[in-house]
């Protein structure tokens, strides 16, 4: 945890380098998922067919969220994703061999081969997700809840979408979170989407942090999917939960560079071959090389230590075995 | 002319006490906030009114705000509440005021609170009561006259308790909260005890003092006999027994089984039980299809069909709303006169 | 409908009577019910009991609200209603002798005996109301939805408490109503209370009105448990939806005169022997009084003929028969 | 490598067409869009997306926006707004995407949806029909492979419709839209015939053209047999026909009852097949206990149980959440190993 320089400060570099290594590494996990996920699917894409069987929603372009919001925490801080999980997982370090293998399917998974990439759960880190819209955010509430009881200062970060935020489940959270001042920091990632129905036709107002004034509480919108912009206005959060002031809502306009789900033909969305231009990643990229943050070197060595990481991370997946099918029905009760 | 009990007396009675069923409640969940401090207890009215239906009557003054919390009508967040301080080690009581409100809360219960066990493959515990009144009988009408026990059984991950007496309740209780397990907690409005409602004879009973648990999973002979097996829960476990004891001056001399819990349902019990008396009632306040009453006769007829000398017969709410008139309630409920009939009928 | 009057003028004499008419018979109609519902529970409180079973939320204290919403309507405007649905019905005209031996259980009662005092359908006036907190708001939008479909300028007057507000669907209502921008009227009775919860221990903002602003719609509170206010308010709102401009959010800070719900000792609520001073009827009757609008006479035979309808609609309740138990099961599917 | 199906060739086509299932649904929507301006369409991504289980596909485009709506993601406002349309003459047929997304909008659906009419003593009709994808196989684990039908056919006040085949997807169709009750219309994700999932040789079907009522509340002899019943729905009648081809080899001649509809239950037809056969398996995609095949057994059990020849014997989900991993998943569901082990353990 770096200490938060004010909005017209710079960071420190080395923080912007873990950043940026941060996002890369999610990149390149999210690449090598997509590839696995696809690779014994051909010919004629078949969902339940592969090593990777299933939906899988992936969040390349939403890494600066994930980067910027977990820098700010400690393995006793909760994080809650939804069904697009992996970036969240990920910065907030969650075991990737176990995260891998339980995408795999496999025995040595987080769940045992039973949960599944919208289904990862690593108590070591307090992190959980939920495949059903806004519906991890009270769970998180109860953690928040259990940390302030337990007198620590930890907090949950929420994460949901921006077509989440007309659900129920996310009216009811931010009430009761601003009630009992929970240590709670709420995080819509506005990627402009819920599957195919753009933002527009379903929310009723352009900024979710207006809502924050609904239930008391600090909101704030970070445009342009910057990563140094989510880190300072969740470092402002974090920061306003850990000293017992209650919760707080931000919002991040980000982006959903790939389809909401893979085979997604997002035939419904324009402006697709022009997308690649907004991909943060690059973006952050060049702005610390001109800025002599990075140089090509480090950026290699980056990119390189990401790869390794993913490789063993699938390898040692591959090298669980399966489930037996014996166990069923294990782990329905306690 | 009041809605609310007075508080149980304090602690300390010698046994055998004669307790309510509400009061009993109200003890064992006392008696293990005083003994574990990560137990809690939420939900609507829970504080100074001390439960709609008193189960949390005195809790607040012995236990003050921080452990008993009045909730924000926002079932989903205080229900999720409840599963995410689970996750972290705590064991909260959740109620959630008439079971009959389930369905605006229902994702977090069925597909969070019960499952989170089993996707983290068996790494994460959920140990969360729910606590829920069901059941009419006082012209409280459709949607909130629902037992909907069927509803929560059918769905896999979470054990279903029903306590019909007061010693059952506590010993249930306790149990509930020591178990790992998220377990729904249905009490009967119409058992508790209340001042305000018709009572049975039977909604007192002697509660031990200190803790004892019932185990989950278990049901109990309320009333031993021969010719016939009435399987039941709740508030019916006290018709039968009426009816049983009406039935035995014509020298019907009929078993009366309470499940007391449906996940797990001691199948044992009903196919010994029926293996003795060889001929079936199932009585259910819960509606007729594709709940209870069929699970307890498709699990006798899937053991062995020579067990039963008669064709098993069910008595339950015939697939309609509760209807708020009493009239037209009484005849869907499963009263003590739809009962005896259901046991002549199945003696022949 | 009368025209609705600016702000600082008077609203004309003929309306102010008819206000005060109107909460005059919903509180002589609420006291008949309140004694007939406890006439034969005693000795001992027994709520399964007597002519009046079952639960009973009455609206006394809180006229201002129905009686100043509802004038704006015509029969084909729609009125949802909560638990504690009497005073809107009556101000919307539901026809008072079925809906008496509804409540009384009778054959002839608006529901068959089906229903009870929660569960009050008048097909011919648009009304309804639901026992299930904030859960009626959701019908009242695809009634304005099938309105405009239809291409009338009728609305949907979606009412709820204070306490409900904090529900999920409360949310997803408003955010779709306005999106949609479907002519709703969205009214919030604040009676401070909760059952048992005050507001200040279930809502994190003192003024729902401040959520409006989370939709982009209008919101306004109406301090005092005003009817005129409430009119001048509502008849904007209404205004608004049926020019086709989209739902209104207010909310009325009124009074719950009684328990909850009859036979609630109410021990959790302070300031009880003082209740009586705020009672809005009083209170307007002694201004119109004041403002020479009313005199003693008239005052009578409103009284008087109020009391008059409310025993004619008691008697034919009573005179309707009680329902076949062997139709119980009717009516499960048309 | 698409998610997304193409839409139906266009109307006029003469009979007989094979159609996959989802396309005979979609046809039977838009006949009855096209005859009756009142019917409409919401849910989440049912407008340009077409539904993501290819259940609106080229709706949007035929009937523009006004009449196939794209909602927010908030079922219980849409579900409800479904509702009180139908309470104002429209009729709307309203999509959750996932069967298992019930519990964030049941209230809607069982409180009101399914209760209105009762309520008002019948003085208030609410023709919806509820649409909404079931079943696993593909692994998507268990938040979004459930079957739950035995869910809603407990609650009175809806029927349940399940289509296994493109024929009975657009008659069930028709008959639910113009029926005046609330109608959920359950379809099989693995039987729609979509180009991205795995399918069986029975996912295209002649379909006819034009306007046909599959009557609700009558089963279907998918295939008459002397020796045995399979009574099921959904998915798991094609199965259970692979079975019955495959055990025809070894001279076992099985009947395949596929009941179609849950509310109301053909409890007749299940009697006659069984009275011939004398011999039951219930196959069930939806959990084991207080479902379904609960209530199949016991309507043979209460009536006469000198029907049976052998105990009755039900391949279910066995009460456990559905597992991700493909081995796991297999191992939980009906499938067609289970059911004809089932049958030649009925057949002693
Ligand atoms: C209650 C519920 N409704 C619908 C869905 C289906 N669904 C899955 S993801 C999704 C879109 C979510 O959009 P958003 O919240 O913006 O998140 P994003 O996918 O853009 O990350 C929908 C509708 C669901 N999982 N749960
Ligand atoms: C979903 C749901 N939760 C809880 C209840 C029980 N309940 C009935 S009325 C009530 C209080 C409602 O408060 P408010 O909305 O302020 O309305 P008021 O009673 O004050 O008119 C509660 C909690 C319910 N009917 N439905
Ligand atoms: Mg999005
Ligand atoms: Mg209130």
């Amino acid at each position: 945890m770096a200490t938060i320089a004010p909005q017209d400060e710079l960071l420190d570099a080395p923080l912007r380098v873990d950043l940026y290594r941060t996002m890369v590494l999610i990149r390149t996990y999210e690449e090598r998922i997509r590839q696995e996920y696809h690779a014994d699917k051909t010919p004629g894409f078949d969902i339940g067919k592969g090593k990777v069987p299933g939906e899988m929603h992936l969040a390349a372009g939403q890494e600066p969220v994930a980067a910027g919001a977990c820098a700010h925490l400690r393995p006793s801080d909760a994080v809650t994703a939804t069904h697009r999980p992996h970036h969240l997982a990920i910065a907030h370090g969650v075991d990737l061999d176990r995260m891998t293998a339980e995408i795999f399917g496999r025995d040595g998974g987080l769940g045992h081969g039973r949960g599944g990439h919208m289904h990862l759960f690593d108590p070591a880190v307090h992190f959980s997700c939920s495949g059903i819209i806004a519906e991890g955010l009270p769970p998180a509430l109860g953690q928040a809840f259990a940390f302030r009881r337990r007198g620590t200062d930890d907090v949950a970060v929420a994460v949901t979408g921006e077509g989440a935020a007309n659900q129920g489940a996310f009216h009811e959270s931010l009430n009761l979170a601003a009630l009992w001042r929970l240590p709670v920091v709420f995080v819509v990632e506005d990627n402009d989407w819920g599957i195919s129905v753009p933002r527009s036709a379903s929310t009723a107002v352009a900024d979710n942090a207006l809502r924050a004034a609904g239930y008391g509480m600090p909101g704030e919108r970070i445009e342009d999917n910057d990563v140094e912009g989510v880190y300072r206005a969740a470092g402002r959060a974090v920061a306003r939960a850990r000293a017992g002031d209650g919760p707080s809502l931000l919002e991040v306009h980000t982006l959903r560079l790939w389809g909401h789900f893979e085979g997604d033909p997002q035939s419904y969305r324009p402006g697709l071959a022009t997308l690649d231009e907004a991909d943060p990643i690059p973006r952050y990229r060049r702005r610390l090389l001109e800025e002599g943050v990075l140089d090509e070197g480090r950026v290699e060595a980056i990119a390189a230590e990401a790869a390794g990481r993913v490789g063993r991370a699938v390898e040692a997946a591959l090298a669980s075995p399966e489930p037996d099918p014996a166990t069923a029905t294990a782990y329905v009760f306690a | 002319m009041t809605l609310v009990d007075q508080p149980a007396p304090a602690a300390g009675a010698a046994p055998p006490r004669r307790l309510t069923m509400a009061k009993a409640m109200v003890e064992g969940i006392a008696e293990e906030m005083e003994r574990d401090p990560s137990v809690f207890y939420l939900g609507e009215d829970v504080g100074a009114y001390g439960g709609i239906f008193g189960s949390t009557t005195g809790l607040l003054e012995q236990f003050g705000p921080e452990r008993v919390l009045d909730t924000p009508i926002s079932e989903t967040a205080f229900m999720g509440l409840a599963t995410g301080a689970a996750v972290e080690g705590m064991r909260p009581v959740v109620e959630l005021m008439f079971a009959d409100f389930f369905g605006v809360c229902m994702d977090q219960i069925y597909n969070h609170m019960a499952k989170i066990h089993f996707e983290s493959g068996g790494h994460v515990k959920v140990p969360v009561v729910l606590t829920t009144a069901v059941g009419g009988g006082y012209s409280d009408a459709a949607q909130h006259s629902q037992c909907l026990w069927g509803t929560f059984a059918h769905l896999p991950g979470m054990k279903v308790v029903i306590p019909s007496n007061p010693a059952d309740a506590k010993g249930l209780m306790i149990a509930a909260i020591r178990d790992d397990n998220p377990v729904v907690y249905l009490f009967h409005k119409g058992a508790m005890g209340l001042a305000w409602m018709s009572k049975t004879k039977r909604a007192l009973g002697d509660v031990p003092a200190g803790a004892y648990e019932t185990p989950i999973g278990t049901a109990a002979v309320a009333r031993p006999g021969r010719d016939v097996t009435i399987a039941t829960v709740s508030l019916s476990v006290h018709h039968a027994l009426d009816v049983a004891d009406e039935l035995a001056a014509d020298g019907v001399d009929a078993e009366v089984l309470d499940l007391r819990s449906l996940v797990p349902l001691d199948r044992e019990a009903i196919l010994e039980s029926v293996g003795r008396t060889r001929r079936l009632v199932v009585v259910d306040e819960d509606y007729h299809s594709f709940g209870m009453s069929g699970e307890v006769v498709a699990t006798v007829a899937e053991h062995d069909l020579d067990l039963l000398a008669a064709p098993p017969v069910r008595v339950a709410v015939p697939d309609v709303p509760i209807p708020y008139s009493r009239g037209l309630e009484q005849a869907v409920l499963p009263t003590p006169e739809r009962i005896a009939d259901a046991v002549r009928r199945v003696l022949g």
